[in-house]
C-alpha cells in the first residue's frame, strides 16, 4: 500500500468514525417521532425547527454531565465496557458496501468479518454488568448475554444460504451475484425474516428485550452508566440497528441494484423501511419472557434456518426446478413450528363458573 | 368448598346466622346482639381464638373472608376493643366479633392460623393502636417505625397549624435577587 | 402505655453524619457550585459565561426526570407524559435509574420512611442536577399536614429548585414548573452562579 | 403464608437477594418487595409498605362529616368518587338521611365513570409492565375523556369531594346529559382499540395465560375480592349481592372468569368497562329533575353509633366503619382496603414465579399504595 493510500484510507476511517454518532442521533430522532405518531402524539417538537435538535441537546447535555463512578463498582471493567461495546459497530461500519464505490476496504471474508465482532460487544456488556456492582446489572447483564449468544446461531445459518448461492464471503460478490437474477430475499424469504428477528434478539431490541427493559430490570447492564458513557451504550445500540438494516437490504435486497434510480438512492430506500419496521415494533409488541425467548430460539429459530441452509444448496445445483415446492414446503414448515413449538400456551383446566344466588327482593333490604 | 354449596343451598339470612350463633359462640361465653346491622357477638379475649376457629370451621352459614380488625380506644374508660368483621364468600351475610381490654395490657390471642389475612390486619392494629397479638408469626411493625408506634390513640401529638410569620422570620433574610433574575426571563418569554 | 412518640428529633439514615431531616437552603445557594460546567475555577467572564449559556441551553432543553411517583401527585405526572399534554415535545422523557436522570420529580407525601429513599436518590444523580417538588404534599406536607409521620415539604431533605402548587396539580401547572426551571437553569447560567466567585 | 413471613424459609439454598425498592417503575407506587431469588426464579417474596401511610384515618378523626370526603379522596386516589359513595353511604346509615332521586342516579353515572377511568389505569400499567408503554397511552386517552366530564361536574380532574351527605354537593351542569351521551360511543371505540392492542396480541397472551392460575377457595383464603375473585369463577359483585344505593335498578351482568389466572383478571377488568357503560346509558335515561340534595340536619353531630358500608370499588370490596360518639368530629373511621390485603396476599402468590411475571402478577392484582398505607 503506497502512502496516499493508507492516508486515504486513514481519511475513510475517520469520516465513518464520525458519522456514527451522527447516524445514531438521527436515529434516536426517528424513534422518538415514530414512537410519538404510533401513540398519537408529537414527538420532540419544541428544540429547534420541528425538535430536529433534541437529539443534539440530548448528545450535549450528556457531554457535560459528571463523571462518577459508584463505589461498589470495579473501576477498570466499569470504565472500559462502554468502549468495548461501542468500537466493534464502528469496525463493522467500515465493510459495509454502500454503492459499489462507497466503500472503505474491499475486505473478501467481509460476510464473516461482520459476524464475528457483535460477538465482542457480547462481552462489553457482561463487564458492564459485573463491573458496575448493582444486582439489577448483573441480572440483565446475564440475561443480555444468554440471548446474544443463543441467537447468533440463527443469525449464521440464516446467512449461511446466501453464502451458498452467492458462491463467496465477500458483500460485493454478494450484491452483485444479486444484480440479474432474483434477490435472495425472495429465494430465502423464511432465512430473511430469521434474520431480521435473531438480529432484533442479538441487539435486545423490542420484542426481545428481556435484558434491557426497564420494567424488571430497568436498564439491564446500562443502569449505573452516567452521562457519556451510558450515552455510548445508546449510541452502539442505534449503530448496530443501523448495521442490522443495512446487511438485511445488501445481503436480501440486493443493496443497490434498482431500475433507474442511483445506487445509493436505491440503497437507502430499502434500509429505511427495515429501520422503521424496527422502530415500529418497539411501539406495538410487549416483551417476551426469559424462558419464551429461548425456547423460540433453540427450538423454532435453528430447526428452521438449518432447513433454509438445505433449500439454499437445492437452489444453487438444481435451480429453479425443485426449488419452488422447496421454498413452500419451508413455508408451511416455519407456519406449523410457529403454530406448535413457539406458542405453547400453558392449558389449564377451565372450571364452570360458580353461581351466586341473587338474592330474593324481600332479602335486600 | 364454595363451589358445590353456592348452586344449591339459599344464602342465610340474620336470622340464621343469630341462631348458629346463638348454639356454637354462646358456649364459649359470647353474648350475641342481633339489632345491630350484622349479628354481633361480645367476647373476652381468651375465648377470640377459639371463636374465629368455629366461625372457619363452620359450613351451614359459610364464613370465609376476614374483613378487617378494626381498634378502637374508648380513653375515658381506659380500654382497647377489637371488632373483627367476618363475612361469606357466596352470600352477603356476616357476623362481627368485638373483644374488649384494658389498654394497660392489651393481650389478644392471634387468629392467623385459621384466617391467613389477620396476619398483617393485627400487624397494622399493633402499629396503630399498641395491641400485643401473642403467638403472632411475625410482630414485625408494617407502616411505623418503632418510635413511632401508636398513632391512632386519642393522646397521640398531632403537629398544630404553622404559624407562618414566625415561619418567615426562622427562614432568615434568603437573598430573593436569583428569583428575580428568572422573572424577566419568564415574563419576556 | 408505653408511647415512645418523639417524632421532632431530627431523624439520621444509617451512616451519616449529619441529620436527615434538616432545613435545606433554597435554589442553587445549597448546591456547593461544581454544577457540572467546564473549568469550574475560572471566574466568570466573557468567555466561560458564553459556554456556560451553551450547555445551559442543551440541558433546559434536555431534562430527564426520573420515574418516581409517589401518590396522587404521580398519577397527574403520568398524565403529563401522556399523549395529551406530552412532554416528549419539550424533551422531557422519564428514565427509570437515577444515574441518568436530571430532575427528580417528588410527586406525592413524602413520610419518614420515605426520606431515606428520596435522599438516596438524590445523592445517586450525577451533578448537575435539579429538583421539583410537585403538589402541596411536597411542598408543605399538605392535607396531611397534622400527622407527625409525614414531613412537612420535601425541602427538609434535599434542596428543591421549583415548587408546583396545586393537590394535586393540573398537568399545565406541572408543564408551567417544567418551563420555569427551563428559564431558571438559562438564569443560573447568565448569573454565572455555576462560577467560582 | 404464616411461616414465610419469618424470613427465609429454606437458609442453605444460594440465592440472590433482591429489593424490588420503593423506586421501582412496576410497583405502582412505593411498595418493596424482597424477593430472594435463585437465578431467575422467585423463591419467597416479602412485601414491605408504609412508605406512603400519611395517617389518613387520624386526620379523619379531626374532620366533620362534610369535610371527611376530602382525605378519603386521597386514601384511594385512582378511585375517589367510589370511595366518596362509600363513606358517604355510611354517614347517610349514621345520620338517617334520605337522598332524592336524582341525587342517586347523578352519583352512580359519576361512580361508573371513575371505575372507567380506574380499570383504563390498570390497564396501562399491565401493558407497561408486559413491556411497551402504548396500552398506557391508549388507557389515557380514554382517562382524560373521562376527565372533561368530571371537571364539568365537579371541577377537578381526580380528587372530587363531590358526593356529599345526601346526595351531591351541586347539581351538575344543564348540559350534562348530552355531554355524557357525546363521550360514551367515544369510550366504546377506545375500549374496542385497547382490546384490539392487547388482548389478542399474540405475546401478550403466551406471556399471562396459565399465569398464577387460582381456584375460588385459595382467592378466598387470601382475602382477594372485586375483578380478582370474579376471575376465579366465583360470580360475587357487591352490586349484584347486597346492592347499595339504586344499583338493583339497573340489569347487566357480572363478568366471570374460568380459570382465574392473569389473562382472566385482565378480561375481567375489560369486560365490566363493558358493563358500566350499560349502567351509564340506563342511569343516563332514568335520570329524573327535581332535588339532587336531601335536606341534612341543622347540626352535624355525629349521632352515637356506628355504621358500616360495603362498596364494590374497582379494586375489591371496600369497607367504611364510622364510630360516632355525639362530637362532632368521629370517633372513628376505618378504611377496609381491598389494596391493603391484596398486597399482602403477594406473599403467597410470587412464589416459585419467573422475576417477570412477578411484576405482572403484581400489576394484575391492580394495586394502589395510598389505598394500602392509608
Amino acid at each position: 500500500m503506497s502512502l496516499p493510500d493508507v492516508l486515504i484510507t486513514i481519511l475513510k476511517v475517520l469520516v465513518i468514525v464520525l458519522a456514527a454518532p451522527l447516524l445514531a442521533l438521527v436515529l434516536v430522532y426517528v424513534e422518538r417521532k415514530t414512537l410519538g405518531r404510533i401513540q398519537r402524539r408529537m414527538g420532540p417538537w419544541h428544540v429547534g425547527p420541528m425538535g430536529l435538535l433534541q437529539t443534539l441537546a440530548d448528545a450535549v447535555k450528556l457531554l457535560t454531565k459528571e463523571v462518577l463512578t459508584p463505589e461498589r463498582a470495579e473501576p477498570w471493567a466499569y470504565w472500559i465496557a462502554p468502549i468495548v461495546v461501542f468500537v466493534p459497530g464502528i469496525f463493522v461500519l467500515v465493510v459495509i458496501p454502500f454503492t459499489p464505490e462507497l466503500v472503505v476496504s474491499r475486505l473478501d471474508l467481509s460476510l464473516l468479518y461482520v459476524f464475528a465482532l457483535p460477538a465482542v460487544s457480547v462481552v462489553g456488556f457482561i463487564m458492564a454488568g459485573w463491573g458496575s456492582g448493582s444486582k439489577y446489572a448483573l441480572l440483565g447483564g446475564i440475561r443480555l448475554v444468554a440471548q446474544a449468544v443463543s441467537y447468533e446461531i440463527p443469525l449464521l445459518f440464516s446467512v449461511l444460504g446466501v453464502a451458498i448461492l452467492a458462491g463467496s464471503l465477500s458483500l460485493i460478490d454478494i450484491v452483485n451475484a444479486q444484480g440479474d437474477t432474483v434477490w435472495y430475499g425472495v429465494v430465502q424469504p423464511v432465512a430473511f425474516v430469521i434474520f431480521i428477528m435473531a438480529g432484533l434478539a442479538e441487539h435486545s431490541r423490542t420484542p426481545f428485550d428481556m435484558a434491557v427493559g426497564e420494567s424488571e430490570v430497568m436498564g439491564g447492564p446500562t443502569i449505573e452508566y452516567s452521562g457519556i458513557r451510558w450515552a455510548m451504550f445508546m449510541l452502539a445500540e442505534y449503530v448496530n440497528i443501523f448495521i442490522l438494516a443495512s446487511l438485511g437490504t445488501i445481503i436480501f435486497l440486493g443493496g443497490w441494484h434498482g431500475p433507474v434510480l442511483p445506487g445509493w438512492v436505491w440503497y437507502l430506500l430499502k434500509t429505511t423501511p427495515i429501520l422503521l419496521f424496527v422502530f415500529w415494533l418497539r411501539g406495538t409488541l410487549p416483551r417476551l419472557r426469559v424462558d419464551q425467548l429461548m425456547g423460540f430460539c433453540w427450538k423454532v429459530l435453528i430447526p428452521l434456518s438449518l432447513l433454509n441452509v438445505v433449500v439454499a444448496a437445492t437452489f444453487k445445483v438444481y435451480g429453479w426446478g425443485p426449488t419452488v415446492p422447496m421454498v413452500i414446503a419451508s413455508l408451511l414448515a416455519a407456519y406449523w413450528f410457529y403454530r406448535r413449538e413457539w406458542l405453547r400456551v400453558v392449558a389449564v383446566p377451565a372450571r364452570d363458573p360458580v353461581p351466586v344466588p341473587v338474592p330474593a327482593p324481600a332479602a335486600a333490604e | 368448598m364454595a363451589q358445590e354449596v353456592a348452586g344449591s343451598r339459599p344464602a342465610p339470612t340474620k336470622e340464621s346466622i343469630a341462631n348458629w350463633a346463638r348454639a356454637t359462640l354462646e358456649p364459649l361465653g359470647g353474648t350475641v346482639v342481633v339489632d345491630r346491622q350484622f349479628v354481633e357477638v361480645e367476647l373476652t379475649a381468651e375465648k377470640l381464638r377459639a371463636a374465629a376457629h368455629e366461625i372457619s370451621k363452620s359450613d351451614d352459614p359459610e364464613f370465609s373472608l376476614l374483613y378487617d380488625i378494626s381498634g378502637l380506644h374508648w380513653p375515658d374508660d381506659g380500654e382497647l376493643e377489637a371488632v373483627y368483621h367476618f363475612f361469606g364468600g357466596w352470600h352477603a351475610e356476616g357476623i362481627t366479633l368485638r373483644v374488649r381490654v384494658p389498654d394497660d395490657r392489651p393481650l389478644i390471642p392471634t387468629i392467623s392460623e385459621d384466617w391467613p389475612t389477620a396476619n398483617w390486619h393485627e400487624r397494622e392494629a399493633m402499629d396503630l393502636f399498641l395491641f400485643e397479638f401473642e403467638g403472632h408469626p411475625y410482630p414485625e411493625p408494617l407502616l411505623l417505625e418503632k418510635d413511632m408506634q401508636g398513632a391512632l390513640l386519642k393522646h397521640y401529638p398531632q403537629r398544630e397549624a404553622p404559624d407562618m410569620v414566625e415561619r418567615f422570620k426562622q427562614r432568615g433574610d434568603v437573598p430573593f435577587e436569583i428569583w428575580k433574575a428568572v422573572r424577566p426571563e419568564i415574563e419576556n418569554g | 402505655m408505653a408511647l415512645t412518640v418523639d417524632p421532632d428529633q431530627p431523624l439520621f439514615m444509617p451512616g451519616d453524619e449529619e441529620p436527615l431531616i434538616k432545613d435545606q437552603p433554597i435554589g442553587p445557594i445549597g448546591m456547593d457550585g461544581e454544577m457540572g460546567g467546564l473549568f469550574q475555577s475560572l471566574p466568570a467572564n466573557i468567555l466561560t459565561l458564553k459556554v456556560d449559556q451553551l450547555f445551559a441551553l442543551s440541558r433546559k432543553n434536555s431534562l430527564w426526570p426520573m420515574t418516581f411517583g409517589i401518590a396522587c401527585c404521580a398519577i397527574e405526572m403520568i398524565g403529563t407524559y401522556m399523549a395529551n399534554y406530552d412532554l416528549d415535545r419539550m424533551g422531557i422523557l422519564p428514565f427509570p435509574s437515577p444515574r441518568q436522570a436530571d430532575v427528580i420529580l417528588v410527586a406525592g407525601t413524602v413520610n419518614r420512611k420515605m426520606a431515606r429513599v428520596v435522599k438516596l436518590l438524590w445523592e445517586q444523580m450525577p451533578m448537575p442536577k435539579w429538583s421539583i417538588a410537585m403538589g402541596s404534599c411536597a411542598e408543605c406536607g399538605g392535607p396531611f399536614y397534622s400527622y407527625k409521620n409525614v414531613i412537612e415539604g420535601v425541602d427538609k431533605i434535599i434542596p428543591v429548585d421549583i415548587y408546583v402548587p396545586g393537590c394535586p396539580p393540573r398537568p399545565e401547572a406541572l408543564i408551567d414548573g417544567f418551563v420555569r426551571l427551563q428559564a431558571k437553569i438559562m438564569a443560573d447560567a447568565k448569573a454565572g452562579v455555576w462560577r467560582k466567585k | 403464608m404464616a411461616e414465610a413471613t419469618s424470613g427465609r424459609s429454606d437458609q442453605n439454598a444460594e440465592f440472590m437477594e433482591i429489593n424490588m425498592g420503593p423506586q421501582h417503575p412496576s410497583t405502582h407506587g412505593v411498595c418493596r418487595l424482597e424477593l430472594a431469588v435463585d437465578g431467575e426464579v422467585v423463591l419467597s417474596c416479602r412485601p414491605e409498605i408504609g412508605y406512603l401511610h400519611r395517617g389518613v384515618e387520624k386526620i379523619a378523626e379531626n374532620l366533620t362529616v362534610i369535610q371527611l370526603p376530602v382525605i378519603t379522596d386521597r386514601a384511594d386516589y385512582l378511585s375517589a368518587l367510589n370511595t366518596e359513595l362509600g363513606v358517604v353511604l355510611a354517614a347517610e346509615q349514621l345520620y338517617e338521611v334520605a337522598v332524592p332521586e336524582r341525587g342517586e342516579y347523578i352519583r352512580v353515572i359519576m361512580a361508573e365513570l371513575n371505575r372507567i377511568a380506574n380499570h383504563m389505569m390498570f390497564y396501562g400499567a399491565l401493558g407497561t409492565d408486559a413491556g411497551f408503554s402504548s396500552p398506557f397511552i391508549f388507557g389515557w386517552w380514554n382517562r382524560e375523556i373521562i376527565h372533561d366530564v368530571f371537571e364539568e361536574v365537579t371541577g377537578a380532574r381526580m380528587l372530587h369531594n363531590y358526593i356529599a351527605l345526601g346526595g351531591v354537593k351541586q347539581d351538575v351542569p344543564p348540559n350534562f346529559k348530552d355531554s355524557v351521551k357525546k363521550i360514551l360511543p367515544r369510550l366504546a371505540d377506545g375500549l374496542d382499540r385497547c382490546h384490539g392492542l392487547l388482548t389478542d396480541n399474540e405475546i401478550f397472551v403466551a406471556r399471562t395465560k396459565g399465569l398464577n392460575p387460582l381456584t375460588p377457595e385459595e382467592a378466598l383464603r387470601l382475602g382477594i375480592t372485586g375483578p380478582s375473585l370474579r376471575a376465579t369463577g366465583l360470580a360475587r359483585d357487591l352490586r349484584r349481592l347486597a346492592p347499595y344505593s339504586i344499583y338493583d335498578r339497573f340489569e347487566f351482568e357480572v363478568p366471570v372468569g374460568t380459570v382465574g389466572d392473569v389473562h382472566d383478571r385482565y378480561m375481567m377488568r375489560l369486560l365490566e368497562m363493558r358493563e358500566s357503560l350499560r349502567i351509564i346509558e340506563q342511569a343516563l335515561e332514568g335520570m329524573p329533575d327535581g332535588e339532587y340534595r336531601g335536606e341534612i340536619p341543622r347540626r352535624l353531630r355525629y349521632p352515637v353509633g356506628e355504621a358500616y358500608s360495603r362498596t364494590e370499588s374497582p379494586r375489591g370490596e371496600l369497607g367504611i366503619y364510622i364510630v360516632g360518639n355525639g362530637q362532632n368530629t368521629a370517633h372513628r373511621v376505618k378504611i377496609r382496603a381491598p389494596a391493603f390485603v391484596h398486597v399482602s396476599a403477594m406473599e403467597e402468590l410470587l412464589k416459585g414465579t419467573y422475576i417477570a411475571d412477578a411484576v405482572l402478577i403484581f400489576a394484575s392484582m391492580d394495586i394502589v399504595l395510598g389505598e394500602a398505607d392509608r
